[in-house]
């Protein structure tokens, strides 16, 4: 039905994906998989017009097209459920049902509105408004608004993140039902077990590049395999620390933040640790460490510890938009950080400032604004914006967009600053930082601690599991 | 920020130059003087009657030259000071100065303190009586009672509701006066002509607090008209100097409404919508400005405070006659007799409408039976009388 | 940026919006040529004429100076007409107590403290709105300009008016030796322009050098991401609202004691929003607001010639102020859209 | 004053027509996500145009269709600015609306106080001798029955067409049009032009009919702030905006005849009253947005309404 053939984009220098080729048929579900980062969101942007590719071709029914937009997309037929559903909250569920549609006709549409809930068994009310929808019943409404459309390939965003199991369900059959009747399907996942239940094929995804491909029976050791890197089977942490007093207290901590928010997380972090949190993105990480930090507050529940904003640095994934002020240079950032007089003179703040740019080898000048800095020296900053006295460091993807000895060097800075009475702790998608750096692992899988475990005591088969939701029974 | 100054630099050397390059304006003239108007000069009002009088002037006092600026008031121009202007003036030349409203009171006390070798005419202010003013500012205003006691005596000539509505300005004793002479000649007209009940005479002013609309500060004059009418009122005098009330009126016999308005100040005010207009007592400022500016311009300025008759023997002569009345085309011939006879009576003397027994509003003895009112007590009005309906404060 | 970007920038503008006011006046058949030379002449070609310019650049410069506090702090404050107000609210106030025993000299200061009090305590209100009910301040503060609007009007109408009036006029003059000081052959109090400098330079001091000013700036640009360092936006937030209320309030308060020296309705006299397209103009930045306030006070002071000599309306003004800012934000967007372009 | 019901509910609805067109025309440009912010100037400058063009043209008509083009182009210049360049909606509406009420003063002085046409009153046939409704509904000029049939005509479009749904839908989630093939840019360009023709007609309604005549002041100014204000007031929703219109034309009125009664507020008093209402609904629909009391929530959301989540945003297209 379509076919990729070595696909690439660039964003100005970074390559997002690099000849990426795949095939999609009728009456079948293809999955592709990946961890964070792989270029799955990029691919199908490409897919559905949004952004346009840097190279390669693209076959519909084996004649070479391009997609300049989502209307052209729509015009051949590609229609696509986002993660996060594109649709008008405030709209209601039939006036969603309407918009862009060529027939406009309440009272037909609704009609074709009844007729699909009742094929696929779902249950919505046209009047309601979708905003009181669950994110599962606003997943069907978009799903039979693209088969309305006369979508003749459906690709689906990670599609069961924040349903509710029976949902799932409804949805899978949904699904099945889709292709037996000659949809093409494409499924963007990161839970083996969806995969294993719907697709007929698969294709593994890494750092923007093909990374495997397999047809049904599925060999899951394989998947996990190239999903993730080829690891040693259990590597010892590289540091000890030597867990002491409590530092930080989760009692029940409840939130509705986000996509799967926290529920009902209790843990202790102790001074001396180095606690990795891993799980897919947006299971829990996010809305713990912001937790920690005092940022979100939790809807129940209770964090004690240490509260004083000046103990605890937070540095948050979105370095530039979320950690950092875009229009104020370095050096600013460093006033900003450090208690100083009330006047700023240019003498002020810029011994530091220059400090940290040699040691941090931050590439810039005192003057230079923030956002004209590469992700790694924003990185660098930020690290480097971390007041000495400070007691719980919390942050993540830590090494997200460095080099392997930036990386190193990072670790090596956390480490050597970490007093015996202070904590880090930090997310990272990467399994190989978690294993390396971390003490302890904590494992979110929809909001949850599903797994917490000394690193020592884990190994990375474990993990890959725990995080893919695999492996339920833990804790 | 360089650059910036670099700029402004630049182009300030650039208005010099444009500057020498320019030829110098206007032909001397022996006597400018300036004219500041509250309102626009083309308001077929107030302001209207003063710039047509000061153009006048080119022609009557040969040597004299009109340097005028309207809208003067801090809702128009803002920041913008009296005495500002008249330094302006006074730099063009100007010998003598005009302001033409009440409201410019205070700068020109203080812009005359500024110039003592200037002249200053105020008009309708009494700084001269009170014996604030400096000898080179006097006062100057018409005897508009008799203006207005012709329009109170059309309009409720020309009534069938018996209702007469007042477009009232803000509240001072100038306007409190002018209503009150209004309503006089309405009752003269209803008890006396009419004969009939005084009592059945409603007579109400609604203010809407300066002399023209100045949205959002003051009440809209378009709305107070067209709730008066309403509510049963037929005529609707105008005090304010703008032309609202008529426009109004045209608008409202339009559709079908037997109204009329009396505008004020402007002797072709009538224009706006000739059917609706009664007529318009209005200012003839031409005698007052030739005197006043004649006499600075041969060194025989006084101070002075002339409060100006109508010329009896023909009010609507624009030489002679300071207040006039000009009948619009919608009034009655009936009316029209009755009013020459009135007329006649008010310039021989036989009637004088400020004689007792009258009552203010609230009831105390303005003018005890057959006294009549001195020009302090008129000027200087306290309140509204008895029979008016409306704020007197 | 650039010193030689920023030069075109400014080229670009006063040549977008110049030539496209003389396209108008052109059509129109006025020369564009004698308009500018009448307002020169009218603004800055006599030392009186220049202190009307003066007169006008000092509100508008405190206005200004208050905005460019809660720009940064990345609020859109339009309610400094209603600030104006109420400072000049809180000045008459205190110059209406009688018998205080006070030199004038202190009760004029008192006063002016007074004005940038109660301009203060109405930026604090919008301010509240926003943080605590939740009002954008935009509308809270329009609707606020148009509360104060009414406060003056009943004052004027009401507990202050003239003995046996109700006039729009204002209220009573205030005695004579609480005007403030203006020499011989001036006509701007010499204090007040001494104050609006010392503001202005406390102004870029506090924005471009202080530690509070830095505060601001980061709780304006990224609030989010301000709470990290240990910055409460909404507390800064408000107080840059009452540090932008005072300022205008205080305004207001040069208004009342050395302009018209009583209140008047029309106090603010527009000043707040010429000052909104004053900041915008100076694209939010503090160097260029006292040399783009002297501009548009040299506009809005020349603008009385045009009627006179002319018999062009004053309104032209307006209109060339209006073009600047426009060609301004149409330059900013095009350069933005270039960059974005790259 | 003794009231006539009819001829107040009459004067009512025509010193309201205007302020229903400029709101409904705002309305639909800030459902689409927009913020025009210049409706004060944009008002003037249409009344200028209209009575200017109307004059000179003998021609009502061809005035209201000068000043409706006025009002767009205005729009235009905020589309071309605001929405496509995408400089700050509010910092483009507010220079603009400063240019135009300059402009319209400037261009408009030579016809300041000049006699020009009017819109004569057109009572309709048979309706207008119903006692009671006929004096109060049937007996206006055009631009009334125009403001009336706006009403519900702007609901209509809004809620029961397909334009109106991507209208609606473009102020919600503009990527979420894009991704069903709809240009958000174009739909917002084209009701910020609508909604701007819109206001333009407002003005002219004020100088050829409601106070025909043009002038420095034209006694329209600061109409434009309250049609923004009662856009808010309405919840966004055309027939509660208008609603808010007439309820301001009475508070308006009733000012006029307050002032008999009480004498110690001045009546300009009740021209402001609308504000601090505004603010107090916006107080309300804050806490009734935030409590969890289901009481207190629903019977907030019977007067007000949200915003459009994309008003006043920039949409950049991936």
């Amino acid at each position: 039905m379509i076919e990729l053939a070595d696909i690439s984009k660039n964003f100005g220098k970074v390559q997002a994906l690099h000849k990426v080729s795949l095939k999609v048929h009728n009456s079948s579900i293809h999955g592709i998989i990946g961890e964070n980062g792989a270029g799955k969101s990029t691919l199908m942007k490409i897919l559905t017009g949004f952004i346009s590719k840097s190279g390669g071709d693209f076959f519909f029914h084996s004649e070479s097209i391009d997609l300049h937009s989502p209307k052209d997309a729509r015009k051949i037929g590609i229609g696509m459920l986002y993660q996060e559903p594109l649709d008008f909250p405030q709209l209601s569920v039939l006036d969603n049902f309407m918009v862009g549609t060529a027939d406009f006709s309440p009272v037909n549409q609704r009609a074709a509105l009844s007729r699909l809930c009742t094929n696929f068994g779902f249950n919505l009310n046209p009047e309601s408004k979708v905003e009181e929808l669950t994110v599962g019943e606003r997943q069907q409404l978009e799903l039979m608004r693209l088969i309305r459309d006369g979508a003749k390939i459906l690709i689906l965003d990670e599609p069961t993140s924040g349903i509710s199991e029976k949902q799932q369900e409804l949805l899978f059959g949904a699904l099945r039902r889709l292709r037996n009747d000659g949809v093409a399907i494409l499924l963007v996942s990161h839970k083996l077990e969806e995969i294993e239940l719907l697709c007929d094929e698969v294709t593994v995804l890494r750092h923007g590049k093909m990374a495997g491909y397999q047809k049904r029976p599925f060999d899951r050791e394989e998947m996990l395999h190239t999903m993730f890197d080829t690891l040693p089977v259990s590597q010892p942490p590289a540091v000890k620390h030597i867990a002491g007093d409590p530092l930080l207290n989760f009692h029940k901590v409840t939130s509705h933040v986000g996509r799967s928010g926290l529920n009902s997380v209790s843990t202790t972090i102790r001074s001396g640790e180095v606690v990795g949190l891993a799980g897919v993105d947006g299971s829990g990480q996010s809305v713990f460490l912001r937790s920690a930090f005092g940022l979100l507050q939790p809807e129940s529940g209770r964090i004690s510890g240490c509260r004083e904003v000046t103990t605890r640095a937070f540095i948050p994934a979105d370095r530039l938009t979320e950690g950092l002020i875009p229009g104020l240079t370095i050096r600013e950032h460093h006033i900003l950080s450090k208690k100083s007089g009330p006047i700023i003179t240019s003498k002020s703040g810029l011994e530091k400032t220059r400090d940290a740019i040699k040691t941090y080898s931050i590439r810039g000048t005192s003057e230079t604004e923030v956002e004209n800095l590469s992700g790694g020296n924003l990185q660098r900053l930020l690290l480097s914006l971390i007041p000495a006295d400070i007691q719980l460091i919390l942050m993540e993807s830590p090494t997200r967009g460095l080099d392997v000895q930036s990386a190193a060097w990072t670790w090596k800075h956390l480490h050597a600053r970490l007093k015996a009475e202070g904590a880090i702790i930090f997310a990272s998608p990467d399994f190989e930082e978690i294993m390396e750096q971390s003490t302890r692992i904590l494992v979110f899988y929809n909001g949850s601690i599903t797994l917490d475990t000394p690193t020592k005591a884990t190994n990375y088969q474990q993990l890959s599991r725990a995080v893919t939701g695999e492996d339920n029974q833990q804790q | 920020m360089k650059s910036l100054i670099f700029l402004f630099q630049s182009l300030v050397i650039l208005c010099f130059l444009m500057f020498s390059l320019s030829s110098s304006f206007g032909a001397e003239s022996t006597y400018p003087f300036g004219l500041l108007m509250v309102g626009p000069a083309n308001d077929h009002g107030w302001s209207q009657a003063h710039f047509e009088a000061g153009q006048e002037m080119e022609k009557v006092l040969p040597g004299t030259k009109m340097i005028y600026i309207d809208k003067v008031n801090p809702a128009d121009r803002p920041g913008i000071t009296v005495p500002m202007l008249v330094d302006d003036l006074v730099s063009k030349g100007a010998k003598l100065i005009i302001g033409n409203s009440d409201d410019m009171k205070d700068g020109m006390r203080e812009a005359a303190m500024t110039h003592p070798d200037i002249k200053f005419i105020h008009i309708s202010g009494d700084d001269v009586v009170t014996g604030k003013a400096g000898v080179n500012l006097s006062n100057l205003m018409g005897r508009m009672e008799y203006g207005k006691m012709m329009a109170g005596f059309t309009a409720a000539m020309s009534s069938k509701t018996g209702k007469i509505g007042y477009l009232g300005p803000l509240i001072n004793a100038e306007t409190r006066r002018l209503t009150a002479a209004a309503y006089l000649g309405a009752r003269y007209a209803w008890t006396k002509i009419r004969k009939k009940d005084a009592a059945d005479l409603k007579f109400k002013v609604s203010w809407i607090g300066f002399w023209f609309n100045i949205p959002g500060v003051t009440s809209d004059p378009t709305l107070v008209t067209n709730s008066f009418i309403n509510s049963g009122y037929d005529v609707i005098i105008s005090g304010i100097d703008t032309t609202e009330a008529l426009v109004v009126a045209g608008q409202k016999r339009k559709e079908g409404k037997n109204v009329w308005a009396i505008p004020y100040d402007y002797v072709g005010a009538c224009t706006t919508a000739p059917k609706a207009c009664l007529g318009v007592p209005y200012f003839n400022w031409i005698p007052g400005y030739t005197q006043m500016i004649g006499n600075a311009m041969s060194g025989k300025w006084k101070q002075e405070f002339l409060w100006l008759d109508p010329d009896w023997k023909s009010i609507n002569n624009m030489k002679t006659s300071s207040v006039g009345f000009k009948a619009g085309d919608s009034l009655g011939e009936k009316v029209k007799e009755g009013l020459a006879d009135f007329q006649a009576s008010l310039a021989d003397g036989s009637l004088n409408l400020f004689t007792g027994p009258l009552n203010f509003q609230d009831g105390t003895v303005f003018l005890k039976d057959k006294i009549t009112a001195t020009d302090d007590q008129i000027w200087n009005l306290p309140q509204l009388l008895e029979g008016m309906e409306g704020a007197s404060k | 940026m650039s010193i030689i970007l920023q030069m075109r920038r400014i080229v670009m503008i006063s040549v977008l919006a110049l030539s496209a006011v003389s396209l108008l006046l052109m059509l129109l058949g006025i020369s564009p040529l004698t308009i500018g030379i009448t307002l020169a002449k009218g603004s800055i070609f006599s030392w009186l004429k220049f202190n009307h310019v003066l007169s006008v650049w000092i509100p508008l410069l405190l206005c200004s100076c208050g905005l460019l506090f809660t720009f940064r702090a990345g609020l859109w404050n339009i309610g400094v007409e209603g600030q104006v107000i109420c400072g000049a609210i809180g000045a008459t106030l205190v110059l209406r107590l009688d018998n205080t025993g006070l030199p004038p000299a202190a009760l004029l200061s008192l006063a002016l403290f007074s004005s940038f009090l109660a301009g203060g305590l109405w930026g604090a209100s919008a301010g509240l709105l926003k943080t605590r009910g939740g009002v954008n301040e935009i509308f809270g503060g329009l609707g606020l300009n148009f509360v104060a609007q009414g406060a003056v009007l009943w004052l004027i109408l009401g507990p202050w008016k003239r003995a046996g009036m109700a006039s729009m006029s204002g209220t009573d003059l205030f005695p004579r030796e609480l005007w403030m000081w203006v020499p011989q052959g001036w006509r701007v109090a010499p204090a007040a322009i001494v104050l609006v400098i010392i503001i202005f330079l406390l102004t870029s001091l506090i924005l471009n050098a202080s530690q509070f000013g830095l505060k601001i700036k980061a709780a304006g640009f990224n609030p989010q991401a301000s709470r990290l360092f240990g910055i409460r936006p909404n507390l800064i937030c408000f107080m840059a609202m009452i540090i932008g209320g005072g300022l205008a309030g205080l305004a207001g308060g040069v208004q009342v004691s050395c302009v018209y020296h009583r209140l008047i309705p029309s106090i603010s006299s527009g000043y707040g929003y010429l000052a909104l397209l004053v900041v915008m103009l100076a694209g939010y930045k503090v160097a260029p607001v006292p040399i783009i306030c002297l501009l548009f006070a040299c506009l809005a002071a020349g603008s009385i010639q045009l009627p006179i000599t002319l018999q062009v309306d004053s309104s032209l003004s307006g209109v060339i102020q209006g073009a600047l800012v426009l060609s301004g934000l149409l330059v900013y967007g095009l350069q933005q859209g270039k960059r974005r372009g790259h | 004053m003794e009231v006539s019901i009819p001829s107040l509910i009459a004067a009512i609805l025509v010193m309201a027509a205007p302020l229903v067109l400029a709101a409904l025309g705002e309305t639909l440009t800030e459902k689409a996500g927009v913020v025009n912010l210049s409706l004060d100037g944009t008002i003037l400058l249409g009344a200028m145009s209209g009575f200017l063009v109307a004059s000179e043209s003998q021609s009502a008509l061809l005035g209201f269709i000068a000043a409706a083009s006025t009002g767009a182009s205005v729009g235009a210049v905020l589309a071309v600015i605001g929405v496509r360049l995408g400089q700050s909606q509010v910092a483009v509406g507010f220079a603009l609306t400063f240019l135009c009420r300059d402009l319209a003063y400037f261009l408009g002085n030579p016809y300041a106080r000049q006699q020009g046409p009017q819109l004569e009153t057109l009572p309709i046939p048979i309706l207008s001798n119903i006692p009671f409704l006929g004096e109060a509904f049937f007996s206006h000029s055009i631009v009334v029955y125009v403001s009336l049939l706006a009403i519900p005509g702007c609901y209509y479009f809004l809620y029961h067409t397909r334009q109106g749904l991507i209208l609606r839908s473009v102020g919600e989630n503009p990527d979420g049009c894009w991704a069903r093939g709809i240009n958000p840019l174009k739909v917002q360009v084209l009701y910020t032009v609508i909604g701007g023709g819109m206001v333009g007609l407002a003005g002219a309604a004020f100088s050829l009919a409601v106070k025909p005549g043009w002038g420095h002041p034209q006694g329209c100014e600061g109409i434009g702030w309250i049609a923004l204000a009662l856009v808010i007031f309405g919840g966004w929703n055309p027939v509660r905006v208008a609603a808010g219109a007439y309820f301001f034309g009475m508070l308006q009125l009733l000012g006029i005849y307050f002032q008999d009664y009480f004498t110690t507020i001045p009546p300009q008093i009740f021209q402001v009253a609308p504000f601090p209402l505004m603010i107090f609904a916006l107080i309300l629909i804050n806490l009734g947005h935030k409590s969890r009391n289901k009481k207190l929530t629903g019977w907030i959301e019977l007067f007000s309404g949200r915003p459009p989540k994309w008003l006043g945003k920039t949409y950049k297209p991936a």
